[in-house]
């Protein structure tokens, strides 16, 4: 996905010379995910500035950017570090605008890799999903996509956005490759997004999880069950039209995810549908999730912490078996 | 362990009569509204927080008197009031503000400690200790991204230092030559903690002689002082687009904030010998000796700036409450 | 509350000469909210310390105290602050159990108040409920007490527990008086309690909220409607078994919250219920939770931003309308 | 630019040649420990992260050999491997934990970057820039609490200078009477940052000295002069009960990590002054200058280093993985 991503941040700083990207190692190092791969080169370094590993001061430069009219992009190398910098999301980046009584906005993004991959052995401290953390934060727009083609329409878009957004890249699709639309589209971010039509079952995933759905998606077409796939694509605000839409078609749905299944983001996709959708299940919706422990090491430990195909086609059946 | 004002002064510099006579009116309309929000806190008027300025005159005015707010702009931290007297804001929008009143600088929705006006540069008070510093770092940088000589000035409190991003911003400014002016205000308290027990150096203006930045230390009670300084670093940071680091040394006369009723974390002998210093004070006796102004004219001016913030209140108080409508305005759903 | 809680402190503190308490204003200046009133005097400045503002790294002097086998309680002035301290609390005091083997642990407790009030007009940045974020990491227990019995041997409990622990105390009951029981009882930190009991609908609270169900229960009364109260208690681990019982009485359940709603606790409760209380739901289950905006200060707008009493009572009667 | 070993020294001491020989075996287990590791990391045995400590090796023998690890304790960042070993841990044990395996000092769960063994009193490595120091204070108040004068050093990179932790850290060590020996390894890179470009200051020693304790700059790669540091300082804090800040100036001869490849940050000729006083090589030269070795009993005993680390790794490498419910062990669900 790193394509998509490098792409939409060349062509932003170009349009627009108050784009000015801030990180560690995104400059003279071309960034540890190749993501800004090249724009110190091209854009020079008044345009792609190198940090110090101060995440909370270099949130907060953004946020002084951005109530100046700058449009920072300020990437967190791994989103883990972004807990150094909770309060300047929290209380200032996402805040100022509120707080002023709208007589200032701030119009940045705070992007970078979440979950464990693309390589593995992350562990701990460096492989978190910490998603619903922003996801809960009035005055944030938070998203994160889950291909190419999304990744670079919406990073467009969130850069254009005046509010702040957070921009979560998915960690697993990383080194996802696929072809990449050099026109200069948008993709809205917070629009929510079928990516694939089934009859029988919904699941719905975000980000990572939505290249999961699909790939259990087929794995369940071969037992001759059709999964419709939303993909949440927004988180914040949260876009539940087209998941309510086709649970009114499929009555069942499943919610997959990286994060931790406790007061994760699935939580609250399974509570509006409680709220909006009750009427329309046959069955309760349920979750496959990440474990809820730190990311261990071990290559088994650390595979059996994850959401897995088996499990979601297993949740998908379960959930058609009907009423009990 | 009593605190006592012994700066390294930096010097002092000479003021006309005219321009220490309009310094005068502006400690007193700080002092002055201090005291009336004091007053309406105690009423029940004013809600949550309260920090008040009194004391601390000097600072402010030595320092925004030295800035030309066309070109420069402020970051400050929840004792603000005084500041945004200072960057022009209409008393009666910041009345409004702590009343929370719909007319208010921020809507009524921020309250004391977030005053905004970005017309008059003032980019906000912030509740967080230490949290306006990296954004005062965002906003010097982007004025030296824009080309332009404005400076950012940062106010805050002995207490911030304390703070990890104290330290992260100043290198941050220093290394990508940010022109901000970071100002400790050391009134040598933190809350009820005094500065021996919450910093490990006694002289602060020394732990940020660690980032290759120029830094000074200004007797804040004293306007000639301050603003001799201010001067001078202002033009020095046009010149150099370089951060400065002052800090102020004064003392806050309430506590921390006015529901602080625990004064007994310092002496009356104490506050005492800071209330002879007080800033109003020093200023007074030298119009008076030098016959600038009598005692007089003094209180004449003293009690038309009361009546002139006693009007503007008058009218805060009948000002509306936000529209409920606007709980659910400046911020997307 | 905060006579309970200061007698559990007072009580643990001459207990285990292991239990060091810390934070800003706690010691010389008695506490900001009372909580630790008399404490220095009484314990000295060696096991009662004030802190500078340095919430990241004094919550990291309790994690390498707790692995020495010291008890550190760290206060946050407001738990709003511990936003400065997220990294240490996510990957140090909760991760490092884990991730260690089991060879170190981290008997800690942070605690602090949470929420709006008692005072009003705390604003954005000091009035938050971030309960979610807390309950949300793996390796924590997060808990927190609806009254003054429950806070005192909830804090005791807590205390002696050799797993971290965070203590949410709700802010808007700080100043709730009552007699407070001064034998050296505990109250388990992992079970929620039914603290009123009622045929027709579930009133699911925590902290401050349950509080609130329990006024909206005796509203409901006049009406005629029996409410049961679930007071959760504990977050993390969530103990849902009380809550799914009662369910199975009422059929019907109305989450209640000063948290934000989206994504705030009551999602993942709601969600739990979904999963695991489906088909003994005639209706679905409703949240009445904080309006997703930054605290604001004009008193009409902050009361506006709280669940109202009004709001429950609604809820209530909504899910008792039957099926749609 | 290019960055060159030009310490202010602090002396050198002389050492027995005993000594000297103890020095050179740990040396040479963890330079050769950390070929190894590159080597079954490149195999795709190891996964995730591998930071070398090849080249540094004189700071941590140095002010590991000045410890008294009965008492003393060890919080340490990710760079690791080599001070797993000087604590006394089995590197099967470290080995079996960079594959993963339940034998693994942390079980497997933890990896390269989280080794712990508190029987070694090594309170674990971190992944996160600066995340020990304050956890470091906390390990140091409580053995002063305790009574006892062991102290807890806590090594960290130059990088962690820029986190505001480092800052608070200090100031808290210091106002605390706290026995903790900061160590700061300035390999002179953050990643692929040069110092010059990430910090304001050149000489991080100064930064240090805004906190009222003692600060020094010590040539790390004279094992020398490592030694006659830290056991003076090792001495002057079990007297003082203080903290104390060291720079260690030194050099990694890898990447970041091994799978950081991209030394295009740093010249061919800076890396080579610093292989021309590598400190093994340092050590050798007088070991065979004095006679104490031969250069053949040298390349002996780095065989018997390299035959032993084998056999541990080999066995590492048949341990069984962790069981499947190990998930779900040492946390409370
Ligand atoms: C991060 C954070 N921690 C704690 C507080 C609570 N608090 C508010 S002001 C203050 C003392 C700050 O003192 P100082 O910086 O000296 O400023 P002064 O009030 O003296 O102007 C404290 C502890 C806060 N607002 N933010
Ligand atoms: C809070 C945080 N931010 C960023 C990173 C990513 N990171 C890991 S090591 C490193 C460079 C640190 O360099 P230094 O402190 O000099 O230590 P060295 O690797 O040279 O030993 C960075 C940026 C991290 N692990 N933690
Ligand atoms: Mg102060
Ligand atoms: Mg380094």
């Amino acid at each position: 996905m790193h394509e998509a991503l490098n792409m939409a941040l060349r062509e932003e700083l170009k349009r627009d010379d108050k784009v000015i990207l801030l990180g560690e190692e995104i400059g003279a190092y071309n960034g540890v995910h190749y993501v800004t791969r090249g724009l110190f080169a091209e854009f020079g370094k008044e345009r792609v500035m190198d940090t110090p590993i101060s995440e909370e001061s270099f949130v907060g430069v953004g946020v002084g950017l951005a109530i100046m009219g700058m449009r920072p992009v300020v990437e967190m190398m791994r989103m883990d570090f972004s807990l150094r910098a909770m309060d300047q999301i929290y209380n200032h980046m996402a805040k100022t605008r509120y707080m002023s009584g709208g007589r200032l906005s701030v119009p940045m993004v705070l992007r970078g890799p979440e979950g464990p991959g693309p390589n593995a052995g992350l562990t701990a401290q460096h492989g978190q999903q910490l998603t619903a953390l922003f996801a809960h934060c009035p005055g944030l727009r938070v998203c994160t996509p889950s291909n190419q083609h999304d990744a670079k329409g919406m990073l467009k878009a969130a850069i254009r956005s005046d509010d702040p957004v957070v921009f979560l890249e998915p960690g697993p699709l990383n080194n996802k490759q696929g072809d990449v639309d050099d026109s200069d589209y948008l993709v809205p971010i917070d629009k929510a997004d079928i990516k694939r039509s089934g009859e029988h079952a919904t699941l719905i995933g975000y980000g990572a999880s939505t290249a999961l759905a699909l790939q259990a998606a087929r794995e369940l077409e071969r037992d001759g069950i059709s999964a419709e796939v939303v993909d949440m694509r927004s988180l914040r605000p949260l876009d539940m039209g087209p998941a309510l839409q086709s649970v009114k078609k499929t009555n069942r749905a499943v919610v997959v995810e990286y994060a931790w299944q406790s007061y994760g983001p699935g939580a609250e996709i399974v509570a509006r549908l409680m709220e909006e959708g009750f009427w329309d299940l046959e069955t309760p919706v349920l979750r496959v999730a990440g474990k809820e422990v730190p990311l261990p090491y071990a290559a088994n430990l650390e595979e059996a912490s994850k959401p897995s195909l088996n499990g979601i086609v297993e949740a998908v059946k379960r959930t058609l078996k009907g009423a009990r | 362990m009593s605190v006592q004002p012994q700066p390294r002064l930096s010097g002092r510099t000479t003021l006309s009569p005219k321009r220490l006579q309009k310094c005068l009116e502006q400690m007193l309309t700080i002092r002055e509204f201090e005291h009336l929000g004091e007053r309406e806190f105690k009423n029940g008027l004013i809600r949550g927080y309260y920090h008040s300025y009194a004391g601390q005159e000097a600072v402010g005015v030595g320092f925004l008197g030295a800035l030309d707010l066309k070109r420069d702009y402020i970051v400050d931290h929840y004792r603000d009031h005084g500041h945004c007297l200072l960057a022009g804001i209409d008393p009666h929008a910041i009345f409004a503000e702590l009343f929370g009143r719909s007319t208010g600088v921020s809507k009524g929705k921020g309250g004391s400690m977030h005053m905004y006006s970005p017309e008059n540069h003032f980019l906000g008070g912030d509740g967080i200790v230490g949290g306006g510093l990296s954004v005062a770092t965002g906003v010097g940088l982007a004025l030296s991204r824009g080309g332009k000589d404005g400076i950012c000035i940062c106010f805050f409190g002995d207490g911030a230092l304390d703070t990890g991003t104290f330290h992260e911003s100043l290198n941050l400014a220093s290394l990508w030559d940010v022109p901000t002016l970071f100002v400790c205000v050391n009134n040598f308290y933190s809350m009820g903690t005094s500065l021996a027990r919450h910093s490990s150096l006694s002289q602060l203006v020394d732990r940020a002689q660690g980032y290759g930045i120029k830094t000074e230390q200004v007797d804040g009670q004293d306007i000639w002082a301050v603003t001799e300084a201010a001067e001078r670093i202002v033009k020095d940071m046009r010149q150099r687009h370089r951060p400065y680091f002052v800090e102020a040394l004064t003392y806050r006369y309430q506590g921390h904030g006015i529901h602080d009723k625990a004064l007994n974390y310092r002496s009356a002998e104490e506050e005492q010998k800071w209330h002879d210093r007080d800033p109003i004070k020093l200023l007074s006796r030298h119009l008076i000796d030098e016959k600038i102004m009598s005692e007089k004219q003094i209180e004449t001016l003293r009690q038309q700036v009361v009546h002139d913030l006693e009007a503007k209140l008058e009218v805060a108080k009948q000002d509306p409450l936000p529209d409920e409508s606007e709980l659910f305005s400046d911020v997307t759903l």
